[in-house]
């Protein structure tokens, strides 16, 4: 197993190479340099921020001093903050995301699992057909138009929630967490109830039947755990995709998220900010695959002894 | 002897999507106590579904059950809520099923599977359903199960699931133990391993087993009564000498025929040509007929009722009928036949 | 006997060569099969029968080995040519009535495959007509032909990767376990097919299967295996009445027969792989203990089985 | 167990001889794989509604500019912000030309002074919504479907060539989508259309830059699964080549699940794409599509629904609709689909 | 230090019941970006300036009657005869830790603000040609140190400009301007002002709760303020919003005492009571490249040019696309932004010019086509990729091809960084561009179109108009009537007869404000709002 570990982390770390390599040079392709955003420098005013960005030096140059501060955890500073470091700027943002993400996460996964499991065990029955009809919505409404109806209708409307911002503790994060709770919702009662469906058809649960254990043990005991199985293997893409996709939520509930940082960076061309930001992500999403690859196992007993390839 | 088990008239069918699978139709059997009754047939013929009816463990959205009666000690288990048959399942009926691979959990550790029907049909406490675990583990020759029940099913070889399966079928001391084909998915000499453990515990507990299989020498030195299953229905049963040596259908002729034995060398075998009904739309009159040599006219329209041999041995072919002319069966089955006391061709004294 | 139609010398196939989880499947075995005859492999599940199988016709190139047909090693290196040459010769029957036939072919093309690979027909009537042919040579009639594996049993399933082996005219089959997925009643149509095949074509067969009575009834000899090697080879009767490995010997006894009274007297032997207790240095190989009979055994052993079968004989 | 027999016509127990290869025959109709499908899906209502609702949006993005009056591409600029009017609708509460305004419903066209009908109302510009909306779906469609059709191609290649050689070529393939996978999509889409010129072919690139692994990754388990086959092992000892092996026997049995998969990258696309114009990454207008509609609408969910309502609907029944005939096909081509 | 007990930045305040009684003087704002910093040095952003202005005082300040009057500065300086020296004195005044507000502070505030290592964006440009030797500072040839700006001594500020400057005292209200406390500036280094605790004030508020790139913050009245007295708001809340449905909520469920409104909201706004239209100063317009690739474009052609300035329609694109209280533009120089000695609009005195006219605009197109030859033209637009942006771009795209036949437009929608880049390297045909003054003469309209100035990027060049925008700040700069109208004149020529620019629309907001609001000053440049004389009334 920490063989496996260490393998999977050296992986990490080439990913993590790569991704940077490839969005510095993409950065550096891009039209439109985050300092022109200045049009009342002089040239010689100008050569002197170029300077103090390091934008002067060769390319190469340029190249190798930013995998090396990278290294160091050092991934630059923001233009558009006037040299703020952009580690801070990452780092003072996460905590939104990061309560919004991990909220909308469960709540997403935990209400599509009941949901899959309903399905699944009234299966073509109305249950199964209304929790069918939710997964869909839920993956058939973007995410925008669904926070914005919940904005109007919940908090605007009714009054039940904050409308927007961040300042009123853990009701501010409400709205915003159901938004997010959509995808996992879906994507968690349909893996579930194909899965639930494939498991109580095995030969393991008609064993425990033929033990007499009743239908609720048959479904909680037996079958939840193995069905439970595939659903983790996409958690790693589903958690990462929940920190990013926030950015689109963020925006809405003016929230100061790291997604609502990135799309602003993209607006003023902030290439610090993208880079970091970009990286942050990945580094986040490898790990987060990792974890679960390391949860596969604690899930999956298999697994956990032959420790590797899946 | 007592029985334990009685099936009436048994008749099942499927609901697919092609139409209804009239998978059993009719059977009738009973089950005496501390025996072992072997079903043997055709893959299709029915054995599964008929003890999974016993169990009630059919899908019941696609199951449809049309008629009889299937009495445990006089009750009947069809009348059963679904309540009461939970607590029949596992205590006095359990099953075994043929791919050990696949009947347990793989994430729950094999102490918890066995110690299940404990907990649930014993009202032992945990402490003691893990000890009675550990015994029944022991009991089936897995060596040292104090660490093992900790073990996960993928860390133990397909004899030892097998065992832990029967460890669980074996928990409350069931009446019934109802074995799928318990052997088909192991080597021959596992097989004869689980073949003595089965025989051994059945001694010690006083259980009466069904014993499933395909394979007529595993029949042959399991059962006491064999019954022979073709198309849905029960062609011909009777104790397990009867069936080797004096079988009376034609089905069970060619079954035992198209075996070679170690000590003939027959040129050609004896096979039964073409394949088994379609249970969607089963053939007219006597399933078998469109296969055998032997078919009578009557074969075509009318399905036979059943003949009786002996007391113990029945059989459901026109050729038992009165008026049905004499034929001779295969001469591999008039070799056996020569062996039997009662049979036409006993020649005496062998034995 | 007759000549040897195939030598197989030495093989080895290894998985995952080198690796922590390496699988020595086929360790080091070296056997004939002569024309005309059906040589027998049984053993138990995992015991390397299909790897034997599989490397002689090269589905996997052997780890070490050779494999002589005809005089040719069949694993040097090969011209496309050539190797179709080998293809056309030598063909193979699978264990699965269900994973060998291709679910999205009618059985019109799977059965003409070989045809058309080796382009052996013509022109469509021709190759209609030789599948047609093939048909009724396993017992399947042309209706069929235009139809999908899955609506076939399990037995007619089996005789059409027969059909489909025999398409190549080839001299040696390999059957891969083709009854043991069948029914007791299927089985039978299938050996009397083979066994027919075999006097009409004058085919060589290597019958792999894992139980004993089918493979006495349809082999001249048998071999049999144990943890990838070969550790006992003789003539069916021979193996039956005489079995000298303390393996075949458990392997036999394990066996229940369809008769009652045998089953009642049967005791069966286990086998303890230890109790041969081989010294280090003691060189274990194939010995020939008596005329056609090779056992897998050290020197000691050998001694003293040729004592005992001496006095047997 | 009786043994009193009514009696028997005579004859009833001569003996026949049934031709037994009688019993060889096979009663089913011949049925391919595909028409077996077919019959599965038939029985499934939501795949077949579904179809029926992909068929008609697919029919009206081609058909529903030319249906309308107004072209979608035309500003009548007097017109703007005009609510549904559909002729016949006057009196029946809703699509009659009342909108909210100043928190007040009134007849805008009224005061505007329309006599034209608006089946969807108009946007800003005075554009006809119900024109502009199908060119919309028709671009969104576009997009899905070129953007799966490129995954597919894509993802079959590299998952089959990966498996199908196996050993060297395929740990090195393997580790290089490892790598790719840690790539969080989103970021490199928005990274790649920052980078290329805006518009459909920057979308669409983006999309399926990394859009191919999943299919790889189904088609690799597949090819793993099918290639060590009986029936392809068959096809190897006589001889087959790759090619062969791959076109007539590994493909065909794949092909089902490559479907199915598609049925849900396509959704998958068309979302994308809106959630790009989200961001204000998407479409260069006046093209439209779905997205950029629905983005354009969003905002103005309060007074002019219309905006939003139309093109999420169509949104709404594209996605429900390939993913239940999605659903379907899995159902009726691979009932075992696990990977 | 001020112990006013520091908000949580949390503040529930408009929960307290304590607002019956004597109401909470307390604003809560909605901002439509972040502060990227509050150091003056290096603030360009209207955000940043909006709060410098806030939480700071410079020499001069805006009045609530848009005036600038003397701040910081006790009294309106003495200027020596060649106009060339203003001596200020400096008013006794506190900075937020209590320290006096000196003349050193000045000084040191300006010349940080030339120091090439500063990298200010602002500093150079501001006085760049205004205050002595800026300009050799930015161009290298001197250094900081030698900027005209002397604290003579704690109270006496001088500065000497490189020329008579008309507007140099209105530009003494402008952030860049704004003191710093050296002695505090250099004990946080690289952090000051990148948080509120790495900052002190001088003016009316201070910024508190902010952690520097945050989406919120709040200003909270600042004790040591010299003039606190005036100074009525205890709170001012403010976040980041950046969506209009959003704000438009947050205001009606009343956590918001402002919101803007664009687009759609402001048609449904339309009669809401709380409305409030304001005009700003800013300008947009076609900019006409009309060289390309060292290629005359088909917009070097006056006819083409002219074309397309009166040809499309102006009272449309203000009602209906951007409705939002813009008003149609034709003219450089805004409305309600400079004014002479009378106290007359430089609007009302120059006229408008250049109007919308399909018939005129037809007649030249076909003019300006044989003249180049052909029969067609494309013509891409650069714009930006804002929603109004891309809204608006369709407009003009629907009707120029509408009006005049023939022509063709692209569109090119980019981040606005990427514009001013495209921008710079005179890569486009017609770009959509806008302009906000940075001091209130009409010369920092003017200056955009000088030949090769920096910002014309588009071959203008009119050595008429040259001669004449020089002159206002060159031999005329002391005589403002002549001056006037030298600028007056120049106008007339870029916009009536040169068509080098094609202007479009004057900006406006419309925004709901509370009522009970009171005592706002929007300002026409440097700052948006005042808040130093607001107040809560009635709430
Ligand atoms: N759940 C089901 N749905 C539809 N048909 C079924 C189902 N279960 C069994 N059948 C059909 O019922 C018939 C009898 O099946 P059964 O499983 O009892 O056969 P079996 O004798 O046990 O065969 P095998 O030896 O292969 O296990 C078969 O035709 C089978 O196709
Ligand atoms: N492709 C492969 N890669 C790795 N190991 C393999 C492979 N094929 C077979 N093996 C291993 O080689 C050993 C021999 O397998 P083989 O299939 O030859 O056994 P067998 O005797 O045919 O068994 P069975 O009776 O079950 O068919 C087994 O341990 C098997 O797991
Ligand atoms: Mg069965
Ligand atoms: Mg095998």
């Amino acid at each position: 197993m920490t063989k496996y570990i260490v393998k999977r982390v050296f992986y990490m770390f080439i990913t993590l190479f790569l991704i940077a390599t490839a969005t510095f040079f993409l950065m550096k392709t891009l039209p439109g340099s985050p300092i022109s955003s200045a049009p009342k420098l002089t040239s010689t005013q100008l050569a002197v921020v170029e300077a103090k960005y390091g934008l002067d030096q060769p390319l190469p140059v340029q190249y190798g001093k930013y995998m090396l501060n990278l290294a160091q955890g050092d991934l630059g500073n923001s233009f558009q903050f006037k040299g703020a470091s952009v580690t801070d700027l990452i780092l003072s943002r996460l905590g939104p995301s990061f309560l919004l993400g991990s909220q909308g996460l469960i709540l997403g996964l935990a209400i599509g699992i009941i949901l899959g499991m309903i399905s699944a065990l009234r299966q073509n029955t109305i249950w199964d057909f209304g929790s069918t009809f939710i997964a869909i919505l839920g993956i058939s409404i973007p995410s925008f138009v669904f926070a914005t109806f919940l904005q109007y209708w919940l908090a605007v409307k009714w009054g039940l929630f904050p409308v927007a911002l961040w300042n009123d503790g853990w009701m501010s994060s409400v709205l915003p967490s159901i938004a997010l709770a959509m995808g996992p919702l879906a994507v968690g009662s349909r893996f579930i109830r194909t899965e639930m469906i494939e498991v109580l058809s095995s030969d393991y649960i008609t064993l425990a039947k033929s033990k007499g254990a009743n239908g609720f043990e048959v479904a909680f005991k037996h079958a939840f755990r193995n069905a439970l199985i595939p659903l983790v293997t996409v958690l790693g893409p589903l958690a990462a995709g929940l920190l990013t996709g926030s950015l689109v939520i963020e925006q809405i509930f003016a929230i100061p998220g790291i997604g609502e940082q990135f799309v602003k960076a993209i607006m003023v061309s902030d290439f610090s900010i993208i880079m970091g930001t970009t990286l942050f992500f990945s580094v986040f999403l490898v790990f987060v695959i990792l974890v679960v690859d390391i949860l596969y196992g604690v899930i999956d007993p298999r697994i956990r002894l032959s420790g590797g390839e899946s | 002897m007592e029985k334990i088990l009685e099936v009436k008239d048994l008749q099942l069918s499927f609901h697919t999507f092609a139409g209804e699978v009239k998978a059993i139709r009719g059977v009738d059997f009973d089950l005496l106590k501390g025996e072992t009754l072997a079903i043997v047939g055709e893959s299709g013929s029915g054995k599964s579904v008929t003890t999974k009816a016993i169990m009630r463990l059919l899908p019941e959205s696609s199951s449809e059950f049309k008629s009889g009666e299937i009495l445990f000690n006089g009750k009947d288990l069809t009348k059963l809520t679904d309540k009461q048959m939970q607590k029949i399942r596992g205590k006095d009926i359990s099953m075994i099923f043929q791919d050990p691979m696949t009947s347990l959990n793989p994430t729950m550790p094999i102490g918890r599977q066995i110690t299940e029907p404990l907990l649930k049909h014993q009202g032992v406490g945990r402490s003691e359903a893990r000890k009675i675990a550990i015994d029944l583990l022991r009991m089936v020759g897995m060596p040292k199960p104090e660490l093992r029940i900790k073990q996960f099913p993928h860390q133990f070889s397909g004899g030892q699931r097998q065992r832990i399966v029967i460890a669980i079928a074996l928990a409350c001391n069931p009446q019934i133990l109802i074995a799928d084909e318990p052997t088909t998915a192991l080597d021959v000499t596992i097989q004869a391993q689980i073949l003595e453990l089965m025989k051994d515990l059945q001694k010690k507990i006083d259980t009466s087993i069904i014993f499933i299989t395909h394979d007529l020498g595993v029949v042959a030195n399991v059962a006491d009564r064999v019954a022979v299953m073709y198309g849905g229905r029960i062609v011909e049963i009777g104790t397990v000498d009867e069936i080797f040596y004096n079988p009376q259908h034609p089905y069970t002729w060619g079954l035992l025929s198209s075996m070679p034995s170690l000590d003939t060398a027959e040129e050609k075998l004896y096979a039964i040509p073409g394949t088994p009904p379609d249970l969607l739309d089963p053939p007219k009159g006597d399933a078998f007929a469109l296969r055998s040599e032997y078919a009578l006219a009557i074969d075509l329209v009318e399905a036979p009722p059943v003949f009786k041999v002996s007391d113990t041995h029945f059989a459901s072919t026109w050729l038992l009928h009165p008026e049905a002319p004499q034929v001779d069966p295969p001469v591999a089955i008039i070799e056996r036949m020569k062996k039997f006391p009662g049979s036409r061709y006993y020649e005496g004294g062998t034995k | 006997m007759a000549e040897k139609l195939l030598e197989i010398r030495n093989l080895k196939q290894y998985f995952n060569k080198g690796k922590a989880n390496e699988v020595r499947a086929v360790d080091d075995i070296s056997f004939d099969i002569y024309k005309g005859e059906t040589l027998g492999i049984v053993g138990e599940s995992g015991c390397g029968k299909s790897t034997t199988g599989r490397s002689i016709i090269r589905l996997y190139n052997a780890t070490a080995g050779e494999v002589i047909f005809d005089g040719v090693n069949v694993h040097g290196k090969k011209t496309k040519s050539e190797l179709k040459i080998f293809n056309r010769k030598m063909q193979m029957i699978f264990q699965d009535p269900y994973a060998s036939l291709n679910p999205r072919m009618k059985v019109m093309d799977i059965i003409a495959e070989g045809l058309d690979i080796h382009s052996l027909v013509k022109s469509s009537k021709e190759r209609k007509e030789r599948v047609h042919e093939l048909l009724e040579t396993v017992g399947l009639n042309k209706e069929h032909a235009n139809r999908y594996p899955h609506e076939f049993s399990g037995g007619q399933r089996q005789r059409l990767g027969i059909a489909r082996a025999l398409a190549v005219d080839p001299e040696f089959i390999i059957a891969d376990e083709p009854i043991s997925a069948l029914d007791v009643s299927i089985q039978a149509q299938v050996v009397n097919l083979l066994k027919e095949l075999q006097v009409e074509k004058g085919l060589t067969y290597l019958f792999i299967a894992h139980d004993l009575s089918m493979v006495k009834y349809i082999s001249d000899r048998i071999g049999v295996m144990y943890f990838g090697k070969l550790v006992e080879l003789a003539t069916a009767e021979d193996l039956y009445n005489n079995p000298l490995h303390p393996y075949t010997q458990s392997l036999l006894s394990a066996i229940p027969l369809p008769d009652p009274n045998y089953e009642r007297t049967r005791v069966r032997k286990s086998y303890d792989a230890t109790s041969h207790n081989y010294q280090d240095g003691e060189e274990i190989s194939m010995r020939e203990v008596t005329p056609g009979h090779f056992v897998f055994c050290s020197e000691r052993e050998f001694n003293a089985l040729k004592l005992t079968s001496g006095t047997g004989v | 167990m009786t043994q009193n027999l009514k009696n028997l016509p005579s004859g009833s127990f001569d003996r026949v001889t049934v031709d037994s290869s009688h019993a060889e025959k096979i009663a089913k109709p011949s049925l391919s794989f595909w028409q077996d499908a077919w019959l599965r899906i038939r029985k499934n209502k939501a795949a077949i509604v579904s179809m029926i609702i992909l068929v008609l949006i697919v029919v009206m993005a081609f058909v529903g500019p030319y249906l309308s009056p107004h072209d979608g591409e035309v500003q009548t600029i007097t017109h703007a912000n005009l609510p549904p009017k559909v002729q016949g609708f006057e009196n029946l509460g809703f699509m009659d030309g009342f909108g909210i305004l100043g928190g007040k419903e009134v007849d805008l066209y009224e005061m505007k002074n329309v006599d034209v009908y608006y089946w969807f109302g108009t946007d800003g510009l005075g554009r006809d919504m119900f024109s502009r909306l199908w060119q919309g779906t028709q671009i969104s469609l576009f997009i899905a479907f070129v953007a799966a059709l490129i995954d597919m191609v894509i993802g079959v290649i590299y998952g089959g060539v990966s498996a199908y050689y196996g050993g060297r070529v395929d740990d090195i393939m393997q580790r290089v989508v490892e790598i790719l996978y840690g790539i969080p999509n989103l970021v490199v889409v928005i990274l790649m259309i920052l980078v290329l010129d805006p518009g459909i072919t920057a979308i669409i690139i983006a999309i399926t830059i990394t859009g191919w692994i999943g299919m790889s990754r189904i088609v690799r388990g597949q090819v793993l699964k099918h290639k060590n086959q009986e029936f392809v092992l068959a096809a190897r000892t006589l001889g087959a080549s790759n090619n062969r092996i791959i076109i007539k026997h590994l493909l065909p049995n794949i092909l089902g699940i490559i479907i199915i998969n598609t049925m849900f990258t396509i959704p998958g696309a068309i979302f994308f794409e809106a959630f790009l114009s989200f961001i204000g990454l998407g479409l260069q207008p006046p093209a439209a599509s779905l997205g950029t509609l629905i983005n354009d609408g969003y905002k103005l969910i309060q007074f002019q629904p219309h905006i939003l309502l139309f093109p999420s609907i169509v949104l709404s029944l594209l996605m429900i609709a390939f993913n239940l005939l999605g659903d379907g096909l899995r159902d009726a081509l691979d009932p075992k689909m696990k990977d | 230090k001020d112990d006013a007990a520091t908000p949580a930045p949390n503040g529930d305040d408009d929960k307290e019941p304590a607002t019956e009684v004597d109401e909470a003087q307390v604003l809560n704002l909605i901002m439509s970006a972040e502060i990227p910093t509050m150091d003056s040095a290096l603030v360009t952003d209207s955000v940043g300036f909006d709060l410098l202005n806030n939480v700071n005082e410079g020499l001069y300040r805006l009045n609530d009657e848009n005036v600038a009057v003397p701040a910081i500065a006790e009294s309106e300086p003495t200027v020596s005869e060649d106009g060339l020296v203003y001596t200020f004195t400096i008013r006794d005044s506190k900075w937020s830790d209590g320290s006096p507000v000196t003349a050193g502070d000045f000084e040191f505030a300006w010349k940080r603000a030339m120091n090439p290592d500063t990298a200010s964006e602002y500093g150079p440009y501001m006085m760049g040609g205004v205050v002595k030797n800026a300009t050799a500072i930015s161009e290298g040839k001197a250094e900081y140190t030698e900027l005209g700006v002397k604290a003579v001594d704690e109270k006496t500020l001088e500065v000497t400009l490189e020329k008579q400057v008309p507007y140099f005292l209105s530009l003494m209200s402008f952030g860049t301007f704004l003191p710093q406390n050296e002695a505090f500036v250099t004990e946080k280094g690289a952090d000051y002002a990148t948080n509120s605790d790495n900052l002190i004030s001088n003016g009316p508020f201070v910024l508190e709760a902010w952690d520097g790139t945050g989406l919120s913050w709040q200003l909270v009245k600042n004790d040591q303020y010299w003039d606190a007295e005036t100074v009525k708001l205890t709170e001012i809340n403010y976040d980041v919003v950046k969506e209009t449905a959003t704000a438009v909520n947050l205001y009606t469920t009343g956590e918001k005492d402002r919101t803007a409104l664009s687009g759609e909201y402001a048609m449904q706004y339309a009669a809401d009571a709380d409305l409030v239209t304001e005009l700003e100063t800013t300008l947009f317009y076609f900019k006409y490249n009309q060289q390309r690739d060292g290629k005359d474009t088909p917009l070097a052609n006056v006819n083409i040019r002219e074309a397309i300035t009166k040809g499309f329609n102006k009272q449309d694109l203000v009602d209906v696309v951007l409705a939002n209280g813009s008003v149609p533009a034709n003219y450089l120089v805004p409305k309600a932004f400079s004014f002479n000695e009378a106290g007359e609009d430089f609007r009302d005195i120059n006229g408008e010019m250049s109007e919308f006219n399909a018939e005129e605009a037809k007649a030249a197109w076909e003019k300006g086509l044989s003249e180049l030859g052909v029969t067609e033209v494309t013509l891409e637009i650069l714009g930006g990729d804002t929603e109004l942006s891309k809204k608006m771009d369709e407009y003009f795209k629907s009707q120029l091809e509408g009006n005049l036949e023939g022509l063709k437009i692209t569109l090119k929608e980019v981040p606005f960084a990427v514009r001013l880049d495209l921008d710079t390297a005179q890569n486009y045909d017609i770009q959509v561009a806008g302009w906000g003054p940075d001091f209130q003469d009409p010369y920092t309209f003017m200056n955009l179109w000088l030949t090769d100035g920096g910002n014309n990027k588009m071959s203008y060049s009119n050595p008429k108009f040259d001669e004449l925008v020089n002159s206002s700040v060159g031999e005329l700069a002391m005589d403002p009537e002549a001056r006037w109208d030298a600028m007056a004149q120049a106008e007339k020529l870029l916009i009536e007869e040169d068509f080098g620019i094609g202007p479009i629309y004057q900006r406006g907001t419309m925004s709901l404000v509370k009522p009970y609001v009171k005592g706002v000053v929007t300002h026409s440049f440097g700052g948006d709002y005042s808040y130093k004389w607001a107040y809560i009334e009635g709430k």
